[in-house]
């Protein structure tokens, strides 16, 4: 498996080089953003002595290169700091700490990021199982009532908002209905069952629009490898349509379906501010619209550090499962 | 948001220290009672109560809560040494002792104030609270790693604008004395009547210093309080209270602390939490928010639904929107001028915009409509219901502008429905009538902080707050007219730069007052003094209008917060 | 009772009517073959002797039994045990038309179970036996392995094993050959003569090459544009044609044994022989890698040859000798890894107009948003030509040169036919007034008749114009009708050259031999006498 | 996205060059054949023209999109609208704006002209970017080859909504929003046109007709713009089908998380964020932002399913969402059940009629 090894070298190193050069753009980019971060850090009625403790505590007045650099020191070797009353050690890969909260950056995103994780991983199983099922039904039925209900159905979902489908799922299950209670996240390991049950609705509402995706996906990619000569063959041996449908077809319709599905789960991670910023769920895309908000620099690097891993490693992902699906594919 | 962000910011720069600070008010007697949906409306000791919040108590450190009167989810853990008189409506907004046996005992001229602690008083672990406690702390909340609170102790305490806390200055700060372990002296620079307001803020809750983490202290705050925090998931977003059993009635009149547990979640969006205690499900049954209006839209559905209607609380909160002006930008120089905006503004469809004649009450004057501040009536440029669009073009002919102008108005983006563009369109509209063009300049909410504080780049014509750190007139007229507070090189509040020697020595001659009831009466003069200057357009006080779950009792909303008082607050 | 039975057979797709009154009949264990070019139907009715028209919007008449089933009339249910049972069908593409995903011994597995109600365990068996029958060595574990990790004669093995699965009564054999080499070609062709021999079951064999026909069966229909042209005994049918279009037909086909002159009738041997000392375009040493590491491979190893002025070299090799890499080295379009070409004793880099190209595919190699008159331009305009009289004037000759119109210059390549596209092709390299056209598998795209067609316009244009040409293909007997000489390729190497009637009537190279030996011959008999050869050789 | 999801997204990779200039007619024929994707293209036609048109359609009406009804709204109620359904009524067609009484018709159809404005604009400078990068990327050498990559993988990798969030709050106010939207989304987004571009260029790139003009003499700019960006043609317009709705989502969301187009500019987004707390109350003030909205990615989306089926009938059957009549239904059925055989016959057909004619050229020459 030298040539697995290879690739996962040339990729690592390249997820390394984007990540930092997306670390350097976002350093860039919110330096230049207005909002005075110390008299933010510090309260608007700081008098200018207190603004200017303050920024030396941040060191704000550094120049933005030595910024980075400390950055990237901590990363590599890990960073010391003061409580005030001891002295606490941030280890590597060391984030910083946020100006906002003094929280070592790292901590919040482990603290976040099983809220992320369990939303999207969640809702992905979801849309894997309505979608794929939605998409290969629609194949299969194609030209059929039922195709043209599902692609209706699929057509919807894919055409609202996801903001309009949460809070509507929301009011109606959860207000008038009273079917569920209002989602509010509870930890996998303190109660799964709850866990699960608070995160039904946020699940549906983000699956609900990416399944449409994905039966589109796998709707089209049926239907493709249907028109396949090795179908034909089966075709030409009396197999029946179901089994060729249900064996040859979605087999080899599977591949794209999983390197869309790895990609999404990447982005989705990012992606799900909305979902989690409707139903309170204390994840990393509500974190990070709030760090952007008061101008919070390590967290907001961090987080679209660790938004960016994800996507690069799910592309990564994409490509290997996609490579063993088709085995055709070679991975360069 | 968290405390410090930027919602928080946002009305902490109008001096509001909302979100910590506030409880939900209380409207009148007749509402309160009307509540408690069951027969039954005594309350009882027990059960959880459950608070639905969108911010989260990110900062649960007393030296870094920006809080009035000790805030309301703090002030169960954080005892002080004065605190707000916790009973409904007006009476709510006078200062009793907490700590303290009494709410200070002044010098002859109001520059020494000395407190004296009440006997028994116990941390969670037993141990006794005493007065070197008291000034740890507030030393603690001058260092810069704590950053965050009000700026009055820096102002006040001799010799303090330069200290750096007690981490970096080992010798602590002298201003303040501790003759034995139940007295605490502070000296101050100046005579300060309304100190025993000051005294109410978190800072001087005690802090045991061996039990001091810096800034780790927020995890788990020591508490004085009748509940500890058992739990403190995610930096604040859920915290879970239960009673601390060294905490005693006895010692303590103003909190009722009848639940056993609290339960409070955070970080959910505001049309969820509204939603959620409409419902009243569950344990949402026996839900409160402490930072959570009733937005228009809910208010619409709630006032057509008599059940619901019955479980909202209302309360008034000492505050002021307005349009500020900067004399010093032109035409806004022209005293006609910024008559004529007054005259024109049609303040009914700004408080539409707010949310409606429910949720904001007209304002003419500065100062909030509330007996504590002064609140003295007056309308100098009378502009009816709906503005007057005559008086106001006669008055721009005066000024040269017969054929109308143009003019820039600055607000900020966000959507808080006080300086955002819903008010902004409502003024732009109502100018045209009198010839006077507006455009908007939306700025993202901190650029907005960051241009019309500092006094380089503060706009011509903007839209402003600004709110009470306790119920009064000082720390309401001071900070915006007083022309020794103008700062030049950072955050400044005086937008009008108003410098006038006959303002300054009036305020001067308030503070020395410590019987506050004939100061309120001097505030009240001072307001309509200014207010003759035009220097702003007062625009409305907004009204708060919360709900609680179905199953609470004992809803006390004063005229210090305007919101619902948890400690008050009874499940069964 | 015959096995096939098909009377006044009509498909029709839509308003157009792909077979048309086609009758034939097929007798327990008889052998016949659709021959005919592309468009004629004989697909068509391969797949409707099967009923896999239906449902399919198609509309067919007539009636056809097979194996005592009435595909018209027949419940999806009969079809569907007709199909694979009793008449099983072998196709075109033996890498398509196995599941990629799946192992081979597993689908043909699925395939029997559909049909005998036996275990798992028993259906893998009998895969392991068919594909030990049909020649797989090692079937057993080879049985476990999937289709990309077969060879493309392997693959064709193993879809004739699934046919067998079932020892179905009728195998219908659509271009079996087509997607391979000649020596696999002639392997599988007798795999198929040897399987019918031992278990008597019919043959229809669709094929668009008359050789392969005369190898394998014992009637033939020739087909055009859905009808039977001739009907008959495929010895009467090759030996004597009654049709003309028959005629015409045997006569494009070029044969592998006719020396050059009988081919390029009424004209000279190339003009240029004697001036073997005008070398226009020599390559020495070449070599070309792709891919780096473990993965690097050799298409093109130590290749030297030399064109001389108004000369053809052909260049034939099997698919993966190289020869379209060397292609392409010559005229520029790839930089050899080693070695030089010199065009007049020049170092040369990079493309030049003097040595051009023809592609193989017409479909591809030309732009189809882009009219064939532009195409041709494009090398005038390249050169600086600006007058735009002067550009029409110069295409509308070349367009009328190559056989067509002047006024082509504005129609789009899908309006023209394959043999036309070629010729708009030529015509593109003609512009560039080169000295060498280097043509990558000319027509293996085009049906016969065309392809001779367009030979002749190459060998036109040479004599005409004194061009060299480079003729690279894979077909022998194309390559022996236009080449004065002839060098053969295997894996990147040149094994055999010199002039092209030594080295086809007395091959040295023993893998020249073996190519040739497994060349279709058109000649019944003679194709019998050498499937016993080959059956010599490989006993030997 | 990955290579993988590139692959199998670029339509019919090079296999069947699609037809261009002359295939403009064929393209026309077979949307005109799809009655949904016209039914969509009428929608789309229809909003064009209502954002167009929207100072005419208001004047009508006899409304503006700015102007305050005090009246028409209920201030003790926290501002929502008097009367039945919102206030509709023949001076208000749709009902007015809660807390304002501002008329909401005018704002939905001055909405339009946002929302569909800052889409396009934003999907032809993805477009833009993407096909430049990626054309570059695909026949630069080597290290230009990595180097144009690697800054698409950034992007790629880069969250939309947060860089969003910075840019627009760096960009001083007074630079147009609309404008800052489409150029945010443009300049962002546009890593995926870029990879599928530089994939379909590396196909294209192999194909005989780019080699024939490298024989020509031509150099590789006259090159890519005469023969590769015919071909990329068919993939870009279909990915721009695909980019318009996701780019009326996008602006919506940003409006949404409120950093999009600003009041009193009215915008499908923003009309969606003040209304979404009112769907109890004033329920229309939602669902028709909303609306609009889905039936305008929804027209979108079927416009464009319909689109790539005209460009490319072979991806007709795997990638249309069956949206097409019945009798397609059944000829893409057919081709896949027939198999090869069906398709053969198709191809058999053009090539017949070629037959004839060359036959007749034979003669002749």
């Amino acid at each position: 498996m030298s040539g697995f090894g290879g690739f996962v070298l040339r990729r690592a190193v390249g997820t390394v080089v984007t990540l930092l050069a997306i670390s350097v753009i976002v350093y860039v980019v919110f330096y230049a953003t207005p909002g005075n971060v110390a008299q933010i850090t510090c309260g608007p009625r700081c008098s200018p002595e207190q603004v200017h403790q303050v920024a030396q505590q941040l060191r704000l007045d550094d120049p933005l290169y030595v910024r980075y650099w400390q950055f990237l020191v901590g990363l590599v070797a890990g960073q010391d700091y003061s409580t005030g009353t001891s002295v606490e050690h941030c280890s590597a890969p060391c984030l910083g700490l946020s100006y906002q909260s003094d929280q070592q950056v790292m901590s919040i995103i482990l603290t976040k990021l099983p809220v992320s994780l369990s939303l999207v991983l969640g809702a992905m199983v979801l849309w894997l199982v309505l979608g794929v099922g939605t998409g290969v039904l629609s194949a299969w039925r194609r030209g059929r009532f039922t195709e043209r209900l599902l692609t209706a159905l699929t057509l919807a979902g894919w055409a609202t908002p996801v903001f309009v489908i949460g809070l509507v799922l929301m009011i109606v299950v959860c207000g008038e209905l009273q079917l569920l209670p209002f989602p509010q996240y509870v930890n996998f390991t303190d109660d799964p069952e709850q866990w699960a049950w608070n995160l039904l609705l946020p699940w549906l509402s983000l699956a609900l629009i990416e399944a449409a995706a994905f039966a589109r996906m796998t709707r089209a990619s049926m239907l493709e490898t249907l028109a396949e000569d090795h179908i034909r063959t089966f075709r030409a041996y009396g197999v029946a349509e179901r089994t060729i449908v249900g064996r040859h077809a979605l087999r080899g319709a599977l591949a794209p379906v999983i390197a869309l599905n790895a990609n999404n789960v990447g982005s989705a991670i990012g992606g799900a501010v909305l979902t989690e910023t409707l139903f309170g769920l204390p994840g990393i895309g509500q974190e990070l619209v709030h760090a952007v908000d008061v101008v919070d620099l390590p967290v907001v690097v961090g987080m679209v550090l660790v938004i960016g891993f994800f996507v690069v490693l799910a592309n990564a992902l994409a490509d290997v499962l996609y490579a063993l699906a088709d085995r055709r594919v070679v991975l360069t | 948001m968290r405390q410090p962000s930027a919602t928080a910011r946002r009305v902490a720069a109008a001096s509001v220290g909302l979100v910590l600070a506030a409880g939900v008010a209380a409207c009148g007697p007749e509402d309160n009672d009307a509540k408690g949906s069951g027969g039954d409306s005594t309350p009882h000791k027990g059960g959880t109560l459950t608070v639905l919040n969108s911010d989260p108590q990110q900062d649960f450190d007393p030296a870094r809560l920006y809080t009035s009167g000790g805030g309301n989810v703090p002030s169960l853990v954080f005892r002080t040494l004065t605190t707000r008189n916790r009973e409904n409506g007006a009476a709510g907004a006078k200062v009793v002792p907490d700590l303290a046996t009494d709410t200070g005992r002044p010098n002859k001229d109001a520059t020494e104030w000395t407190y004296t602690l009440k006997k028994g008083l116990k941390y969670e672990d037993g141990t006794a609270i005493t007065s070197a406690d008291i000034k740890y702390g507030i030393e603690r909340s001058f260092a810069p790693e704590l950053s965050g609170g009000a700026p009055y102790l820096r102002d006040w305490l001799v010799g303090a604008a330069d200290y750096q806390g007690p981490y970096k200055d080992k010798k602590g700060l002298s201003a303040i004395e501790t003759p034995d372990s139940r007295t605490i002296v502070f000296h101050l620079n100046k005579p300060e009547g309304e100190f025993p307001y000051l005294a109410t803020q978190t800072q001087t809750t005690p802090v045991p210093k061996a039990k001091d983490t810096g800034t780790k202290y927020e995890e788990h705050p020591v508490s004085s309080g009748p509940y500890k925090v058992v739990q403190n998931e995610n930096d604040g977003e859920h915290l879970v209270l239960e009673r601390n059993t060294y905490w005693s009635a006895s010692v303590d009149d103003e909190r009722k602390a009848y639940p056993d547990k609290i339960d409070v979640r955070s970080g959910l969006d505001s049309s969820v939490i509204n939603q959620r205690l409409s419902a009243s499900q569950g344990a949402d049954a026996t839900a409160v928010t402490t930072d959570t209006n009733l937005g228009p839209a809910e208010l619409a559905k709630v006032s057509g639904d008599k059940k619901l209607a019955a479980r909202v609380g209302t309360g008034h909160f000492g505050y002021t929107n307005y349009i500020a002006f900067n004399p010093t930008v032109k035409p806004f120089d022209d005293p006609k001028v910024r008559e004529a905006v007054s005259y024109a503004i049609d303040r009914s469809s700004v408080i539409n915009a707010a949310g409606g004649s429910a949720l904001a009450d007209s304002a003419t004057t500065f100062l909030p409509n509330q007996k504590s501040f002064g609140y003295t009536p007056y309308d100098l440029f009378p502009a009816g219901a709906t503005g007057n669009a005559a008086k106001a073009k006669e008055l721009l002919k005066e000024a040269g502008y017969p054929k109308g102008l143009t003019v820039t108005l600055t607000h900020s983006n966000s959507k808080d429905f006080e300086t955002s563009p819903e008010i902004a369109t409502a003024i732009q509209d109502a100018l045209k009538k009198a010839g006077i063009t507006v455009k908007l300049q939306g700025l993202e909410d901190n650029d907005y902080r960051d241009k019309i504080h500092n006094v380089k780049t503060e706009p011509g014509f903007f839209l402003a707050h600004w709110g009470a750190d306790w119920p009064s007139g000082g720390p309401f007229l001071a900070p915006i007219f007083d022309g020794r507070q103008i700062v030049k090189d950072g955050s400044n509040f005086n937008n009008g730069l108003l410098n006038d020697k006959s303002v300054n020595a009036e305020i001067d001659a308030i503070n020395k007052l410590t019987d506050l009831d004939a100061a309120a009466k001097r505030w009240g003069a001072l307001d309509k003094k200014i207010g003759e200057q035009a220097l702003t357009v007062p625009l409305f006080h907004p009204v708060y209008k919360r709900l609680v779950g179905q199953d609470i009792k004992n809803v006390v909303i004063s005229d210090w917060t305007g919101v619902l008082d948890i400690s008050q607050v009874a499940v069964k | 009772m015959s096995l096939v039975q098909v009377t006044d057979l009509s498909v029709e797709f839509g308003d157009l009517r792909a077979v048309d009154g086609l009758s034939f009949s097929l007798a327990q264990g008889a052998a016949v073959a659709l021959v005919g070019e592309s468009g004629s139907g004989k697909s068509t009715v391969a797949s409707a002797l099967l009923g896999l028209h239906r449902g399919t919007g198609a509309r067919v008449g007539g009636s056809i039994e097979v194996a005592g089933v009435d595909v018209q009339e027949a419940s999806d249910d009969e079809l569907r045990r007709l199909r694979g049972a009793k008449a099983a069908m072998v196709f075109q593409d033996p890498l398509s038309s196995l599941d990629p995903y799946y192992a081979i011994g597993d689908q043909i597995a699925e395939v029997y179970r559909v049909h005998t109600r036996v275990s798992r365990r028993a259906a893998r068996a009998r895969a392991v036996e068919v594909l030990d029958r049909v020649g797989i060595p090692d079937a057993q574990r080879r049985s476990r392995s999937r289709p990309h990790e077969f060879s493309g004669g392997m693959r064709q093995r193993a879809l004739i094993a699934m046919a067998l699965a079932c020892e179905p009564d009728l195998l219908i054999a659509d271009e079996p050959t087509t997607a391979l080499d000649v020596t696999v070609q002639a392997q599988i062709l007798d795999l198929l003569h040897t399987l019918r021999e031992e278990t008597g079951m019919g043959l229809l064999l669709v094929t668009h090459d008359v050789g392969v026909a005369a190898e394998s069966v014992d009637d033939v229909l020739v087909m055009r544009h859905g009808r039977v042209v001739e009907h008959g005994a495929i010895a009467d049918v090759l030996g004597a044609p009654v049709q003309p279009y028959t005629r015409e037909l045997l006569a494009a086909v070029p044969r592998v044994d006719a020396p050059r002159a009988a081919a390029a009738a009424g004209s000279e041997a190339a003009p240029g022989s004697e001036a073997s000392e005008s070398v226009v375009l020599e390559a020495t040493g070449l070599r070309r890698e792709f891919g780096r590491g473990k993965r690097a491979f050799t298409a093109v190893d130590d290749v030297s040859l030399a064109i001389r002025r108004g000369e053809t070299l052909g260049v034939v090799g099997e698919s993966g000798s190289g020869k379209t890499t060397l292609g392409r080295m010559l005229v520029g379009l790839l930089e050899p890894t080693a070695g030089e070409v010199r065009y007049e004793g020049h170092a040369r880099v990079g493309v030049r107009p003097a040595v051009q190209m023809v592609f193989q595919d017409p479909v591809s190699s030309l732009n189809p948003r882009r009219s064939v008159g532009e195409s041709i331009a494009d090398p005038l305009r390249a050169r600086g030509e600006r007058d735009e009289k002067q550009i029409r004037g110069r295409v509308t000759e070349l367009l009328e040169r190559v056989g067509l119109e002047g006024a082509h210059y504005d129609r789009y390549p899908h309006e023209f036919s394959g043999g036309q596209r070629q010729r708009v092709g030529i015509a593109r390299a003609l512009a560039a007034d080169p000295r060498v056209i280097v043509c990558d598998e000319p027509v293996s795209a085009l049906d016969v008749t065309t392809q001779a067609q367009v030979v002749a316009l190459l060998g036109e244009l040479q004599r005409e114009l004194g061009l060299a040409l480079v003729f690279i293909a894979h077909d022998l007997a194309v390559v022996r009708q236009v080449s004065d000489r002839v060098a053969v390729m295997r894996r990147g190497r040149i094994v055999e050259s010199g002039p092209a009637d030594e080295v086809y009537d007395n091959p040295r190279d023993p893998y020249t031999k073996q190519l040739l030996a497994a060349v279709p011959a058109l000649d019944p008999q003679v194709a019998a006498r050498r499937r016993a050869e080959r059956r010599e050789l490989a006993a030997a | 996205m990955s290579e993988a999801l590139v692959a199998a997204e670029t339509p019919g990779t090079g296999i069947e060059p699609v037809p261009g200039v002359s295939g403009a007619r064929q393209f026309w024929r077979r949307l005109r054949a799809q009655r949904a994707a016209l039914v969509a293209a009428a929608v789309v036609a229809l909003l064009i023209l209502v954002a167009l048109g929207a100072p005419l359609l208001t004047a009508i009406e006899g409304q503006d999109p700015t102007t305050y009804h005090p009246s028409l709204i209920d201030s003790a109620r926290g501002g929502v609208p008097i009367g039945s359904f919102g206030g509709i009524g023949g001076h208000h067609w749709l009902g007015v704006e809660p807390q304002t009484g501002r008329d909401l018709f005018a704002r939905l159809v001055y909405g339009a002209r946002v929302s569909l404005g800052v889409a396009f604009a934003a999907t032809v400078i993805q477009l833009l970017v993407g096909v430049v990068m990626g054309i570059a990327s695909a026949l630069g050498s080597g290290w230009v080859d990595q180097l144009l990559s690697r800054i698409t993988d950034i992007f790629v990798a880069m969250p939309l909504m947060i860089m969003a969030l910075a840019l627009l709050a760096i960009v001083p106010s007074s630079f147009p929003r609309p404008v800052l939207v489409t150029l945010v989304i443009g300049f962002i987004a546009w890593g995926n046109i870029a990879k599928i571009v530089r994939a379909q260029t590396l196909t294209l790139k192999g194909l005989d007709y780019v080699s024939a003009a490298r024989l020509s003499g031509w150099g590789t700019w006259r090159i890519a713009r005469r023969e590769l960006l015919p071909g990329l043609a068919a993939p870009i317009i279909t990915y721009a089908a695909i980019l318009m709705p996701v780019n009326i989502s996008i602006e919506a969301a940003l409006s949404f998380l409120g950093v999009g187009v600003k009041p009193p500019t009215p915008s499908w987004g923003q009309m969606l964020t003040a209304a979404d707390v009112w769907y109890q109350a004033a329920p229309q003030y939602l669902l028709l932002p909303a609306g609009s909205l889905f039936v305008t990615v929804l027209a979108l989306t079927v416009l464009g399913d319909g689109v790539r089926t005209a460009l490319d009938p072979r991806a007709a059957s795997r990638l249309s969402i069956g949206t097409g009549r019945k009798r397609e239904a059944k000829a893409a059925k057919g081709e896949t059940e027939a198999g090869k055989s069906a398709s053969a016959v198709g191809k058999a057909a053009t090539e017949a009629g070629n037959g004839t004619t060359e036959a007749g050229k034979e003669g002749s020459a």
